[in-house]
């Protein structure tokens, strides 16, 4: 007779260290075994889209900024060019290439966020405090620009709050050479670890096709293998003027998508962006960053889905307006919401330590899981 | 490569014209509204056909469409009666690199719209969170519970525009 | 007040010994609860990381609340949350202090008036020892608030409430 | 020592207990403060941070703090815990890598025991520190707990092969299972600790030291596991079981536990360097015998051991620091498929060596 075994029912989050917030997953446990994962999300809902309805347009930024709060700077690029794309708004030249500079940094700053963490999970905890050293100086690069180390409200519908500093561009190249070298030391420590390799290739495997079918975007997809990036696909803002590479999953330390490849398209991505901020430095032009912000800011009666790429894949505001000075309704297709349904599929099978493996990988930020 | 007035041809053609309409004259994305006996009909062939095939749902969203009648209760707060409330998905293609907006429009009282959660995998979640702001709720889904507010929530959708928040919630007050 | 409170209510110089020491020690080593709710747990870690270093303090996250003696509500407290928050601050042994950090623990912040998922102010269902205000606060705001609260546990007393 | 006590006491039983366990107190304890400190202030470092620096002069009195602080704490049983088992545990797991001190000569003057079984006895008494992790994950009544004490108990298990076969073919060289007498035959000079052969001469001794060096390599892997430090921490792995066993203990139960994983840092660092690099023997010669002052030899003897000890401490630290853990599984495989292998086909080897 077989001896009568139970699944265990494991409670990880919403107070756990990596769950990255207060994510709460209700593990089945066979042994260490996963047989089922089950995510309890809302302990964030902060109300963001009924906030947006009794806000003016221009009002809304902020709150915008706490959604995803590693990406602050770029969530408020991805909803003011939806607003300015209803409102039919030009913007000037020096306004573009400053809003790609910043959405660039703020990519290399959440990705650092994200490779840290990561590593942190699987037990580096020296890369980690690395990155965010390394973080502080992108950081402070922000605060000189709009007096903000964290949540920026920079990006304004038809234009940016403050122009430049003076000293910016000089310190943004001294920070791209001095993070360079950082890049490969990070490779060093981290990335070709052969425990930190043992770790996560072949773990999580996501096929391309269960990928696309999940709605998963940005580094995640491409980690799966398929060359697919907004800004070289559907060109917002100025993109198309820059010349860099859409890194795509290799499997070069196992089985294409797994976690070693998501968490390489992010420190691949960094490299990527590190030469766009680069090029725009080389290219922008001088000009006013206020004249195309509309003294009135009331978009007509109408619909719009924007997407960007936010760090995390595909941020898309999906706004209605009926013409009044608030918007009728504002959703918003978080990223990390889309990937973290997909835990339950990425996991089973694995053990519990993949479990955190798993969630680092996808880099997920609770703010904007919840809103 | 399609516009969405292409599409909106062809699935007129295919589902006929009182089923499917088309908005495009409004600012931004023009949109087609499918009525909702046929909408998963539409869907399965904006999926599987080979012309068409939206391999991905970018976004599901609920819209409390306000259009009812509007009236004071006792506690001069409004309350909406009639009208209808929308689910609007936004559909792309990876292959052909094209997208739709799809509207549903279903009466407030008795929201039912048929899930659409066996085609497009990632609508799950979205719906349930559709269910959980506007109480919409999406027929055949597997697993259709709150997902942002708490399971026992018992005070309404909060996106609905005539939503009241209770005064308190497990003894926490919760209006400032 | 009972005989024997009397009796060392008149600062005896041992007892004020052995509570300089005490206190010393308790305010010298709060082990916080590793624990981040929302955008301000980004500036906890950066807090806790090379550049500000809350080590300097003798600040340590721990991962257990059984064994930690500080909580910084790091974050929008949602209802949702708040009973877990509440529980957590339960498990935790006597003495524990607590730090709300930033606008949304102290008192709703932007999410005050149409909030209907935000409890308005941790201290609806814990009691805070210091409030950082800030959206979010620096981490030189979060360590005042730390130095504030060493002030205050340097006050207490083993007889009276400080 | 123990005919001094002796003579002052006159009870054979209080002075055994004074002469075997009060210099251990009184080296431990103040061991483990500095441990402790010692790890903040190391990975401040590797870390780009600074570390303690505001409590005492220059953050010294930081683990005095805690300690005292911890004192202060509330001590929490859980409603639903076994009470018995949970208050034994911390005893258990502290008795057990304190007792592994009584067999490892800190100085030629100083030894807890001269028991010629002495390697025998560490091996097995290490073992008990299993059956109080397991208890206190058992006890606890928490799922975190538990999956940290399996863990940490097929771990532990696991490990002790390789080790004790390590062990094995040192003894089968030496002839001996006496700590004292393995530390004695490497005096002198560092070319007869036993990671360079040994005492033995010739062709033998050059034949020896690669085989030497796995050794060694095997026995600190394994050690690492036994005493849970990164890469094999995985039965606290703080991102994923919280805290592991000791998640559910607060206040003073869980400061023995943090007591004695230091402890058992120091115990098993002392056991390489005594095994391999000479124990308390001094690299070359002694000032003591330079001077012809004979009682600075064990003075002598006794920094090189700390030295010895301390320096394996902080490679602890420094890996702790820099890797990653392991997954349970691969932390198997790297034990029974690696590990146990090469440590029974140098023992083979060891000992065809040693019939030349």
């Amino acid at each position: 007779m077989a001896i009568k075994t139970e699944e265990m029912v494991l409670n990880m989050g919403p107070q756990h260290p990596s769950t990255h917030g207060v994510l709460r997953l209700e593990l089945k446990l066979s042994g260490e075994l996963i047989t089922g994962v089950t995510p309890h999300i809302g302990y964030l809902h902060r109300c963001f889209e009924k906030h947006c309805e009794a806000m003016t347009y221009p009002q809304v930024i902020p709150y915008t900024d706490r959604m995803d709060y590693l990406a602050s700077m770029y969530n408020n690029f991805g909803y003011v060019t939806a607003v300015e794309k209803l409102m039919g708004i030009e913007v000037p030249e020096r306004v573009e290439y400053i809003r790609i500079i910043m959405g660039e940094l703020q990519r290399i700053a959440s990705h650092m966020v994200a490779i840290g963490t990561n590593g942190l999970d699987i037990g580096a905890f020296t890369p980690f405090l690395y990155l965010f050293r390394d973080r502080e100086k992108i950081l402070s690069l922000f605060e000189m620009t709009c007096g903000a180390r964290l949540l920026y409200n920079y990006m304004w519908i038809g234009g940016v709050s403050h122009d430049l500093h003076p000293d910016f561009l000089r310190l943004t190249k001294e920070f791209i050479d001095y993070f360079r070298p950082n890049i490969t030391e990070l490779n060093n420590l981290l990335s070709y670890n052969k425990i930190f390799v043992e770790r996560t290739a072949n773990v999580g495997v996501l096929p391309a096709d269960v990928a696309i079918n999940y709605g998963m975007t940005g580094p995640n997809l491409r980690a799966s293998g398929i060359n697919y990036d907004l800004r070289k696909d559907e060109p917002y803002s100025i993109y198309d003027r820059f010349d860099f590479n859409v890194p795509v999953g290799e499997g070069k330390m196992g089985t294409l998508g797994d976690c070693w490849d998501r968490y390489y398209m992010r420190v691949l991505e960094m490299e990527e962006s590190l030469k766009i901020v680069e090029q725009a430095i080389a290219q922008i032009p001088d000009g006013d960053v206020h004249s195309a912000i509309p003294k009135r800011i009331k978009p007509p009666v109408g619909s719009i889905y924007h997407r960007v790429e936010n760090p995390r894949g595909e941020l898309g505001y999906f706004i209605v307006s009926d013409g009044s000075m608030n918007p009728f309704r504002v959703k918003v297709r978080p990223p990390s919401f889309v990937s973290l349904e997909l835990m339950d599929e990425l996991c089973k099978g694995h053990l519990v330590s993949d479990v955190v493996a798993i969630l680092g990988s996808i880099d997920i930020v609770l703010g904007e899981v919840d809103r | 490569m399609k516009t969405p007035e292409e599409i909106f041809e062809i699935l007129k053609s295919k589902f006929g014209e009182e089923g499917v309409t088309f908005t495009g004259d409004q600012a931004g994305d023009p949109y087609v509204t499918v009525l909702p006996e046929i909408f998963r009909k539409v869907a399965v062939y904006l999926f599987k056909n080979e012309d068409m095939n939206f391999d991905s749902l970018m976004l599901l969203s609920g819209v409390d469409d306000a259009n009812g009648e509007k009236t004071k209760d006792a506690n001069e707060n409004e309350i909406i009666t009639g009208g209808t409330l929308s689910v609007y998905y936004n559909l792309f293609s990876l292959t052909h690199r094209h997208k739709l907006t799809v509207r549903v429009s279903v009466p407030r009282e008795t929201p039912e719209v048929e899930s659409i959660t066996d085609i497009w995998r990632t609508a799950d979640w979205h719906e349930r969170e559709a269910y959980d702001m506007f109480g919409i709720i999406f027929k055949n889904h597997p697993d259709l519970r709150r997902i942002l507010m708490p399971y026992d929530w018992d005070a309404g959708y909060p996106l609905r525009k005539d939503y009241q928040n209770p005064e308190f919630y497990h003894g926490m007050k919760v209006p400032y | 007040m009972g005989l024997l409170d009397k009796e060392f209510a008149d600062s005896n110089i041992v007892i004020a010994k052995t509570e300089d020491l005490l206190n010393w020690a308790r305010l010298s080593s709060l082990w916080q609860l590793g624990f981040g709710l929302a955008c301000c747990a980004i500036e906890m870690m950066a807090t806790s990381a090379s550049n500000y270093d809350f080590d300097r303090f003798g600040v340590i996250p721990r991962p257990s609340p059984r064994q930690s003696d500080i909580i910084i509500i790091s974050g929008t407290v949602t209802l949702k949350m708040a009973l877990r928050i509440k529980k957590l601050y339960e498990q935790m042994p006597d003495p524990k202090y607590i730090i709300s950090m930033g606008s949304c623990a102290n008192c709703g912040g932007p999410y005050w008036e149409h909030g209907y998922h935000v409890l308005k102010g941790v201290d609806r269902i814990i009691p805070v020892d210091v409030y950082v205000p800030g959206c979010p606060p620096r981490p030189e705001a979060l360590l005042e608030g730390l130095l504030k609260l060493q002030d205050k546990i340097r006050n207490e007393s083993l007889t009276k409430k400080a | 020592m123990y005919d001094i006590i002796l003579n002052i006491t006159g009870s054979e039983i209080l002075s055994m207990i004074i002469s075997a366990a009060l210099p251990l107190f009184l080296f431990i304890l103040p061991f483990a403060l500095v441990a402790v400190l010692a790890e903040r202030k190391v990975s401040a470092f590797m870390q780009d941070r600074l570390g303690p620096t505001r409590v005492g002069p220059k953050g010294t009195l930081q683990t005095v703090a805690d300690i005292l602080k911890l004192f202060q704490k509330e001590d929490i049983i859980p409603s639903e815990a076994d009470k018995k088992l949970f208050n034994l545990a911390p005893i258990l797991v502290f008795a057990g890598s304190f007792a592994v001190f009584a067999a490892i000569p800190f100085s030629g003057a100083y030894i807890g025991t001269m028991a010629d079984v002495g390697v025998f006895y560490i091996i097995a008494i290490s073992s008990l520190v299993v059956a109080g992790i397991l208890m206190a994950g058992w006890a606890s009544n928490n799922k975190y707990s538990l999956l940290g004490a399996v863990r940490s108990v097929s771990q532990i298990i696991s490990y002790e092969i390789p080790t004790a076969l390590v062990i094995l073919s040192l003894v089968m060289l030496a002839g001996t299972l006496n700590m004292y007498d393995l530390t004695n035959m490497q005096t002198e000079y560092f070319w007869n600790w036993f990671i360079f052969g040994g005492p033995a001469t010739g062709i033998q001794k050059i034949l020896l030291i690669p085989f030497m060096v796995v050794g060694f390599v095997i026995i600190y892997i394994s050690t690492l596991a036994e005493v849970n430090r990164t890469p094999f921490d995985i039965p606290e792995a703080e991102s994923e079981l919280v805290a592991g066993y000791h998640t559910e203990y607060s206040g003073m139960k869980f400061a023995i536990f943090f007591l004695a994983e230091y402890a058992n840092m120091f115990a098993v660092s002392a056991i390489v360097a005594t095994l391999f690099f000479g124990g308390f023997q001094s690299p070359f010669g002694y000032i003591g015998n330079l001077l012809g002052a004979e009682w600075m030899i064990p003075i002598e003897q006794f920094l090189w051991f700390t030295v010895k000890g301390l320096f394996f401490v902080f490679v602890q630290m420094w890996l702790r620091w820099t890797l990653p853990r392991l997954r349970v599984d691969q932390l198997m495989a790297l034990c029974w498929k690696y590990l146990i292998p090469y440590a029974f086909v140098n023992l083979i080897i060891i000992g065809i060596i040693s019939l030349i």
